[in-house]
């Protein structure tokens, strides 16, 4: 094992940007070498993550969804004991149509009624029968659904099931009187029938055929709307629009936290990542006015902040989590 | 590693071997007696043959001192540590639970520490030992400070060790060869037969590789059919990728039936090769036999280049260019096609593989000797005639060489098809639907979210594995075809 | 046309029908000229026979007349070739009926790496001579006899044509010319691979042939050429030196050096 | 032969060749001819024209990346600033601090602007990363320190949309990246002359960032050639060795007939398989580093060993049996014979299998995501074995950025990929041409 | 060797030394047999002809002699070949050293696509015999005026030998045999592609070079042979019928069927 004098990071593409904008300006204004940042994939990257100490093994990992317990136990097992957890602030998930699309308003529910595989009807659980939104909700146009989104190997698939699947399945009595595991299968099981387009890796490919196809809606990360609001229109879910601020407020109900956990174990041994740490918890990166939130990183609340930076300069190691 | 001593090293033994050139060579002018026919060689051949035996074992042992050496110092290095050495750093460094776990038996020395903390103190050695100590704990430095020392000592004697070693080896090779040389010695021979085996060794690599690919594949494979049953992997007909991707999620409506995925890869492929095919063997054909040498050489390259044209780029041409146009053809004739069809997947395939077809079927047809052309045309076949019926055939194992490359390419792309084949299976055969193929489950799998143990992770290995087994099957008839048709020339 | 009351032979042979004739040809390789100005005529039902040192031209001037040198890009005609009164380098006319009317077997051996039986049916198919099964086989089995190769290959028609021996592929090469019947054949030495029985085999072919076709025959056999020809070309260094009946050629030459090559004989 | 021979027996013979029936056919048989020659153009023009829409739209999109906005400030170096400890040594320097002196540079050129989003409004003009090219103009000329001098610096991505039309200025405030404030500053910008658009060098000098202003492709384009290298130097050597060996050495039996087949098969193998492959062997057994061109040149090595491998047997296959039997009837050996004659006369053919290997490896992404070779990295690899990226992976990163500015540099480094790719096809081609000849 | 005595031509000539011999050859192409055991020697300083019709065997035969046959996938030869008493297909010979001394030239033409020059001192710089540029141009010139082509070619060395008129490649492929001095020559139909004056040159040079060679010479002119060779031997449908002094041979045959392949003579 020799020494290594560049940390290395791996884990979610969701915060890849947002990890390689702090890489980049730590490398800008520090003696020490930039990171090395991949993106492997949330899951991929705690495998990576966990595998071991030392310096064949990354010293961090960005996560778009919190480290499951499963994980954790990995880590343990491979000798990663201690690891600093660190909420970098906040993702929107968009519903997202072509500004020449007529636009519309929608709730989870009506998201659930278009995209679940099996659907409520009338207090019966059936496969999806409806073929355009009108079918739906007689106060939506009558165009044919066609949603592009995420395949299910993405951390953008999970955390749409999880914030608009499972709460608009919950509207439904029949569905909600299921046991639990069906309940579940219901509730997170997307269409198959070619309304819903798994449209791959390239959020700027499903950009480009919105703005081709006003009849149909995307699923992707608020930083594309962001970029593209000349030519997309962000649908405003349960009667909240999209926008840096109502995300940042909590108001828009569709948004998730972004994490990245370091090893404490590398702290004292890897150069510079106790400074690297420090730089992505400062106020001028994760802060209202920081350079993440430039790249489309929406904040965490000011008290919040405080804390999480309080929490990872201190490096107190995280406890197990519950699931 | 330090990159100058190896660099050095080698250069002396490329210095040596020269050399040896050199030697063997005057060795066996001198022993000709002036008459360089009496040698059983050329006298190059001596001289290769010094120099090939004073760089090959050598070279190969340098191979083996790097990939060991690491290892060799890491484990002197950490034995020179006393006990109370690696307890003042453990009591620094390592969590309480830890340090009393080593505790008890830290007389053993390094033997006593977990990989982990052996991993640690390793990195704390090193950043000392080049000088970094910033880097370091302070309240450590101390304890490690005489193995770092070890260290860049046993950093550099390694080195010269090496390099002493290379010297030695290649200098009393190079004597033993210098010995052998006489005009009776048989230097061509030995010489080839040295050349021979590294022949025979590069075709091996191939094998390897295969070895490689198998085993690689195997053992997931195997634990993936003990997760899901190898029958309904292989005849089942649907294939639905929303089963949970960690252990913690709840899974639906898993089904693992390949059937979807090899007939969309085929349907694509087969696409594909409806347009690479004719237009890559037109291409050749006009190239060849039709145009003009100064547009020959201007074209071949320029299709060329289509071969090397990023194949995201390809996928997004696909996605945006050519699918949205089949798509409105469609809507115009009132057919409706998918946005994803495996038409446009296919035939934006088809375009980057014109060049494997073009540029070799090119090359073998102008292989073909001028005197076969000149009896044709010579019975008054026309150039089309003279092609289809004396060139072509006598290019054919060239030619179906080059389609089954280009088959084999259009079966194996991933990107083209990540962007612009869809992602969900669906089993039929109309290349205006969309289909999805093997490549493409591979890789979104692959880069996706993913735990390790899933039988959705596993199955990635298993896709890989059987369209290793389809393609091996396409191969051995595709070899039988061949077979049989070649006609021979000359 | 002048030039032709130059040839002697016109007068001798006043019946005589000129099938094809050359006039001042002169053919380069790039910037070398391999021919320097022939002018010969080629009379219907007769045998032309030219012979020279090697590498005097003769191939070069037997691949003129049926256009084979198209297919070689260096190289170079100028002049006039006749056939039938056409000029065969004349734009508007088709090479490919030219070369079906002027067959050709060449200096080398080069049979296609096909079977026996598809080197001979490939001219007749392609000049749709013939169309059913036993057809063919009959143009195989007349074009194999004439050259004398029948009963060799007769057991082993479907093998293929690379597999022959030397003298064996040259035989296969003139049957499969003489499949299609052309109006004149051309043959660049096609005796030369070929043992004593053989050749007499060919030079018997030449002489049947000779009541329906023309032909030029390439030699470097003087007793060939006074056999089986009735007039004689001698080239010397890319120059016609002399053409004339084959007897007056051989008994008494005009020319110096036509002289010289043929008391230098051999054979 | 009967039936041909007796349509002539006469003095003067009609021929076959020249009757109606013939005359009839030799017109069907032209057809037939033009046609395939037709067909023939048709194929090349149907490629041409693709990969002239191909490379028109690259061409389109790609081009305004070469060149840069930027702004011309007075910016005043304050030592003080920037130097806090007050050493004198550039290497003390607080870097974070020179993006300071721009926006101080700003506020000073509009002195009335004042309130917290006016001002954050005002910092959007600039690049967020102009700091970064000021810090290299010192780092160049420490000098300057104290002075105050003016500079062009990169505008922000938004202004750079607008000035390139990317994206429409007469769009409502709300849809643009820039507010009406913003652009009624820029616009007294240009009126004053202090806005130029200037070739992008930064663009060929920088490696990759986060901010399309300051991404450059020098990292990847480095990472490239040391990919390629080793991909040549494995691939070429043992595919050429390999192919004279099967074909000119090898016994012909079921041994080598299932080398054959396993080689032809392993060019069907996915290459993201090679990818897997490459990761359990190079990175798991043999501990290879992660990201590094050695690694991923391997991989790709072997990815197209079976493309050379196929092709050099197929050329080494056309060459005339006739040559051989010369060489080895003079006395060579199989070995010398091969050398000699049959290898230079299978060179365009081998040649054109290393082209074509070599386009498919420098434009592959898959198995080089599997060996992570998609990492962010924002300098040049210095060897084998650091981290770096390649050109079409930095193409797939890149097209995957929300930020608008990255569109047109995702087609630039398509176009420098393809320079690249002609560049590296270039020699390969000249020798192929070199070599070429019929017999 | 007991059957040796058997070859007439031993008693005849006690003095010379066998070079080569040849005992119960029998080579199979496949499952086909081409020769059926073959006895003949080959003496020191001599001319041995070999005759027959096309396709019975010679240039099989003469691709044994030197192992040529080894590059036929098909071909399998049984019996003992001796070179100075060494036996040519023992597992330990050097075959490309046997190639050196028992050189040949093929029936047809196959100059490497080189320049003249290359072609010529191909071997020599594979042998080393020469190393000097001003030795290789004397072995160019020497070996180029041996085969009768320096004058033709002399002042175009460095153009590629395929450029080159059929006589002139068959010449330059003698040329470049010759270069490497061997100690047997064995020519396949060397002068077929030859105009008389060139084969006369041949012939001369043949004459030459049996002062320090063996030579074994294939060949359809039966003139030809009896002007070279010493000996000759008539193969027959793969069979060697008669083997002999050239002169006996020709005038009082024993066998039949060699009577009837010379009586039926031409040329
Ligand atoms: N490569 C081969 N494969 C199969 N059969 C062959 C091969 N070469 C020669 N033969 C057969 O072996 C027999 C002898 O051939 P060979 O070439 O020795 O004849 P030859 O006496 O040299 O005839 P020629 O005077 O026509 O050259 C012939 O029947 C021929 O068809
Ligand atoms: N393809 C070619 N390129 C260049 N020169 C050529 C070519 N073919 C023939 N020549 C030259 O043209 C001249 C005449 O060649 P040609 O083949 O006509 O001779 P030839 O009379 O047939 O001789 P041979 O009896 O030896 O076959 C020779 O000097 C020859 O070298
Ligand atoms: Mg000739
Ligand atoms: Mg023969
Ligand atoms: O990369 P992910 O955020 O989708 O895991």
């Amino acid at each position: 094992a020799a020494a290594r004098d560049q940390i290395r990071i791996v884990g979610s593409s969701t915060v890849f940007p947002f990890t390689s904008t702090v890489v980049e300006r730590f490398g800008q204004t520090t003696k020490f070498g930039a990171p090395i940042l991949e993106s492997t994939g949330t899951g991929g990257g705690m495998k990576l993550f966990c595998s071991g100490i030392g310096a064949d093994f990354p010293d961090a990992t960005g996560a778009s969804r919190a480290m499951k317990a499963s994980e954790f136990d990995s880590c343990q097992k491979n000798g990663v004991e201690q690891i600093t957890e660190l909420v970098i602030g906040y993702d929107g998930l968009t519903f997202t149509q072509s500004k020449k699309g007529t636009q519309i308003n929608i709730t989870k529910a009506q998201l659930f009624s278009a995209l679940a595989k099996e659907v409520e009807k009338n207090g019966q659980i059936v496969p999806n029968p409806h073929k355009t939104w009108k079918d739906i909700d007689p106060s939506l146009p009558a165009i044919e659904i066609e949603v592009l989104g995420p395949p299910p190997t993405s951390g953008t698939r999970d955390a749409w099931l999880e914030l608009v699947m499972d709460v608009g399945c919950k509207e439904f009595p029949a569905i909600k009187a299921l046991d639990a595991a069906r309940h579940t299968a219901v509730c997170r099981t997307m269409r198959e029938d070619g309304a819903f387009i798994e449209a791959g890796e390239n959020d700027n490919v499903i950009v480009q055929r919105l703005v081709s196809n006003p009849n149909a809606f995307g699923i992707f990360g608020y930083s594309f709307l962001e970029e593209n609001i000349d030519k997309l229109h962000g649908v405003p879910v349960n009667g909240v629009e999209p926008k840096y601020e109502t995300i940042a407020s909590g108001e828009y109900p569709v948004s998730r936290p972004l994490f990245v956990y370091f090893k404490n174990q590398h702290f004292g041994v890897i150069p510079g990542l106790k400074e690297f740490l420090a730089e992505y918890a400062s106020e001028r990166a994760m802060g209202e006015d920081g350079y993440l939130g430039d790249k489309g990183l929406v904040p965490l609340p000011a008290d919040k902040r405080k804390a999480a930076e309080q929490a990872a300069l201190k490096l107190t190691p995280m406890a197990r989590p519950a699931s | 590693m330090n990159l100058m001593s190896v660099t050095l090293t080698v250069s002396v033994l490329l210095f040596l071997s020269l050399a040896g050139f050199w030697l063997g060579r005057n060795r066996a002018v001198a022993v000709s007696g002036g008459r360089i026919a009496n040698l059983h060689s050329v006298p190059n051949y001596y001289g290769s043959y010094m120099a090939l035996w004073a760089a090959l074992p050598a070279l190969v042992l340098i191979l083996v001192w790097l990939a060991l050496r690491g290892a060799v110092i890491d484990w002197m290095v950490l034995s020179s540590m006393s006990p109370q050495q690696l307890e003042s750093w453990a009591r620094v460094m390592l969590a309480p639970v830890e340090l009393e776990a080593l505790l008890p038996s830290i007389a053993d020395g390094a033997s006593a520490l977990t990989e982990t903390s052996r991993q640690l103190l390793l990195i704390n050695i090193s950043n000392l030992a080049i000088g970094q100590a910033q880097y370091v704990n302070a309240g450590v430095i101390d304890a490690i400070t005489p193995a770092a020392n070890h260290l860049a000592q046993l950093r550099g004697l390694a080195d010269w060790t090496l390099f002493g070693i290379v010297v030695a080896l290649a200098g009393s090779l190079l004597a033993i060869t210098w010995s052998k040389i006489g005009p009776e010695f048989r230097a061509r021979n030995n010489v080839e037969r040295i050349i021979t085996a590294l022949l025979v060794l590069c075709s091996t690599i191939a094998i390897l590789t295969t070895v490689g690919i198998v085993l690689s594949l195997l053992f997931e494979s195997i634990r993936f059919f003990t997760k899901v049953p190898i029958t309904e992997f292989l005849f089942g007909l649907q294939w639905s990728p929303q089963t949970a991707i960690r252990a913690d999620q709840v899974g639906s409506s898993g089904a693992f039936g390949a059937v979807p995925l090899f007939t969309g890869t085929l349907l694509i492929a087969t696409i594909a090769m409806c347009v690479a095919a004719p237009v890559g063997l037109m291409s050749a054909i006009y190239l060849s036999e039709y145009a003009p040498k100064k547009i020959r050489g201007v074209v071949k390259p320029v299709l060329e280049i289509l071969a090397g044209v990023p194949t995201v780029v390809f996928g997004f041409f696909a996605i945006l260019t050519v699918a949205p146009f089949i798509r409105d053809v469609g809507a115009a004739l009132g057919i409706p096609i998918s946005s994803q069809s495996a038409l446009a997947a296919g035939v934006v395939m088809g375009i980057m593989i014109v060049p494997f077809v073009s540029s070799l079927a090119d090359d073998v047809i102008n292989a073909v000797p001028q005197s076969l052309r000149d009896g044709s045309y010579g019975l008054g076949a026309t150039k089309s005639e003279t092609i289809k019926q004396v060139l072509l055939p006598a290019a054919l194992p060239g030619i179906v060489g080059a389609m089954l490359l280009a088959v084999s390419r259009a079966i194996g792309e991933t990107m083209i098809v990540v962007m612009a084949a869809g992602l969900q299976a669906s089993l039929t055969l109309n290349p205006l639907e969309s289909v999805t193929t093997v490549t493409v489950q591979i890789k979104s799998i692959l880069v996706g979210d993913q735990e390790f143990d899933s039988a959705k992770t596993l199955s990635v290995f298993a896709l890989g594995l059987v369209l290793f087994l389809v393609t091996l099957a396409l191969n051995v008839v595709a070899l039988r075809i061949v077979q049989k048709y070649r006609e021979k020339y000359d | 046309m002048d030039s032709m009351t130059l040839n002697k032979p016109v007068q001798a042979a006043v019946t005589q029908t000129v099938k094809m004739s050359a006039r001042d040809v002169k053919v380069y390789y790039g910037a070398k000229r391999a021919l320097h100005g022939v002018n010969v005529d080629l009379y219907q039902n007769e045998v032309l026979a030219m012979i020279g040192p090697s590498g005097c031209g003769k191939s070069t001037f037997l691949r003129t007349l049926n256009r084979m040198n198209d297919t070689i890009d260096i190289c170079r005609v100028e002049g006039k070739i006749l056939l039938d009164d056409q000029d065969i380098y004349d734009p508007k006319l088709d090479v490919v009926q030219l070369r079906a009317r002027v067959g050709m077997v060449f200096q080398k051996p080069n049979p296609f790496p096909k079977s026996i039986y598809e080197n001979v049916t490939y001219g007749p198919k392609l000049h749709g001579l013939a169309t059913r099964k036993d057809e063919f086989d009959a143009i195989v089995e007349t074009s194999l006899k004439r050259a004398g190769l029948w009963n060799e290959v007769k057991d082993r028609l479907h093998e293929p044509g690379t597999g022959l021996s030397g003298g064996q592929q040259q035989r296969l090469c003139i049957a499969r010319a003489v499949a299609v019947s052309p109006e004149v054949i051309l043959m660049d030495e096609p005796c030369s691979a070929l043992d004593p029985i053989a050749t007499a085999h060919i030079e018997e072919l030449i002489d049947e042939l000779r009541e329906s076709f023309t032909i030029a025959i390439v030699t470097h056999n003087m007793q060939q050429a006074a056999r089986v020809s009735q007039r004689t070309a001698f080239f010397h260094l890319g120059d016609l030196v002399e053409v004339g009946d084959t007897e007056e050629i051989f008994t008494n030459p005009r020319d110096e050096r036509t002289q010289g090559y043929i008391t230098g004989r051999y054979g | 032969m009967t039936e041909i021979a007796e349509p002539m027996p006469t003095a003067m013979p009609v021929s076959l060749h020249t009757g109606d029936a013939a005359t009839k056919r030799l017109k069907a048989r032209y057809a037939a001819e033009r046609r395939f020659r037709f067909y023939g153009i048709l194929a090349i023009l149907f490629a041409c024209t693709m990969l002239v829409i191909l490379l028109s739209t690259l061409l389109k999109e790609g081009t305004s990346a070469f060149f840069q906005t930027e702004v011309k400030l007075a910016v005043t170096i304050d030592a003080g600033v920037i130097d806090p400890k007050g050493t004198g040594n550039p290497a003390e320097w607080d870097r974070g601090a020179f993006q300071t002196l721009v926006i101080d540079a700003l506020y000073k050129e509009f002195p009335d602007v004042s309130g917290r989003t006016e001002k954050r409004d005002l910092r959007g003009l600039v690049s967020p990363v102009a700091g970064v090219r000021l810090g290299q103009m010192l780092d160049e000329n420490p000098a300057l320190v104290g002075q105050t001098i003016d500079v062009w610096l990169p505008a922000s991505d938004g202004v750079n949309q607008i000035v390139k039309g990317g994206i429409d200025r007469d769009l409502p405030e709300a849809e643009r990246p820039i507010s009406d404030k913003q652009l009624a500053w820029f616009d007294s910008l240009e009126q004053r002359g202090d806005v130029r658009s200037a070739f992008n060098t930064t663009f060929f000098t920088a490696s990759d960032s986060n901010y399309p202003e300051l991404a450059g492709l020098l990292g990847a384009m480095v990472g490239t050639l040391l990919t390629m290298l080793v991909t040549l130097v494995i691939s070429l050597p043992i595919g050429v060795a390999a192919a004279v060996y099967l074909e000119e050495f090898a016994p012909k039996n079921r041994f080598t007939e299932i080398i054959e087949v396993n080689i032809n098969n392993l060019a069907a193998v996915p290459s993201i398989v090679f990818g897997l492959l490459g990761l359990a062997v190079f990175l798991n057994f043999f501990g290879m580093p992660r990201s590094a061109p050695l690694v991923g040149g391997l991989v790709l090595g072997l990815l197209v060993l079976p493309t050379i491998i196929i092709a050099s047997r197929a050329a080494l296959k056309a060459v005339p049996p006739s040559i051989r039997e010369a060489a080895l009837g003079m006395g060579a050996s199989k070995l010398q014979a091969v050398m000699h004659h049959v290898l230079p006369l299978a060179m365009p053919g081998i040649m054109t299998g290393t082209i074509i290997g070599m386009a498919h490896a420098v434009g592959e992404t898959a198995p080089l995501l599997m060996i992570g070779m998609n990492a962010f990295v924002t300098s040049a690899p210095d060897s084998l074995l650091a981290s770096s990226s390649v050109l079409p992976v930095q193409i797939f990163i890149w097209a995957d950025k929300p930020e608008r500015g990255f569109v047109e540099l995702t087609s630039a480094a398509i176009l420098v990929l393809l320079a690249f790719l002609i560049l590296m096809n270039g020699a390969a081609i000249w020798l192929r041409k070199k070599f070429e000849r019929r017999w």
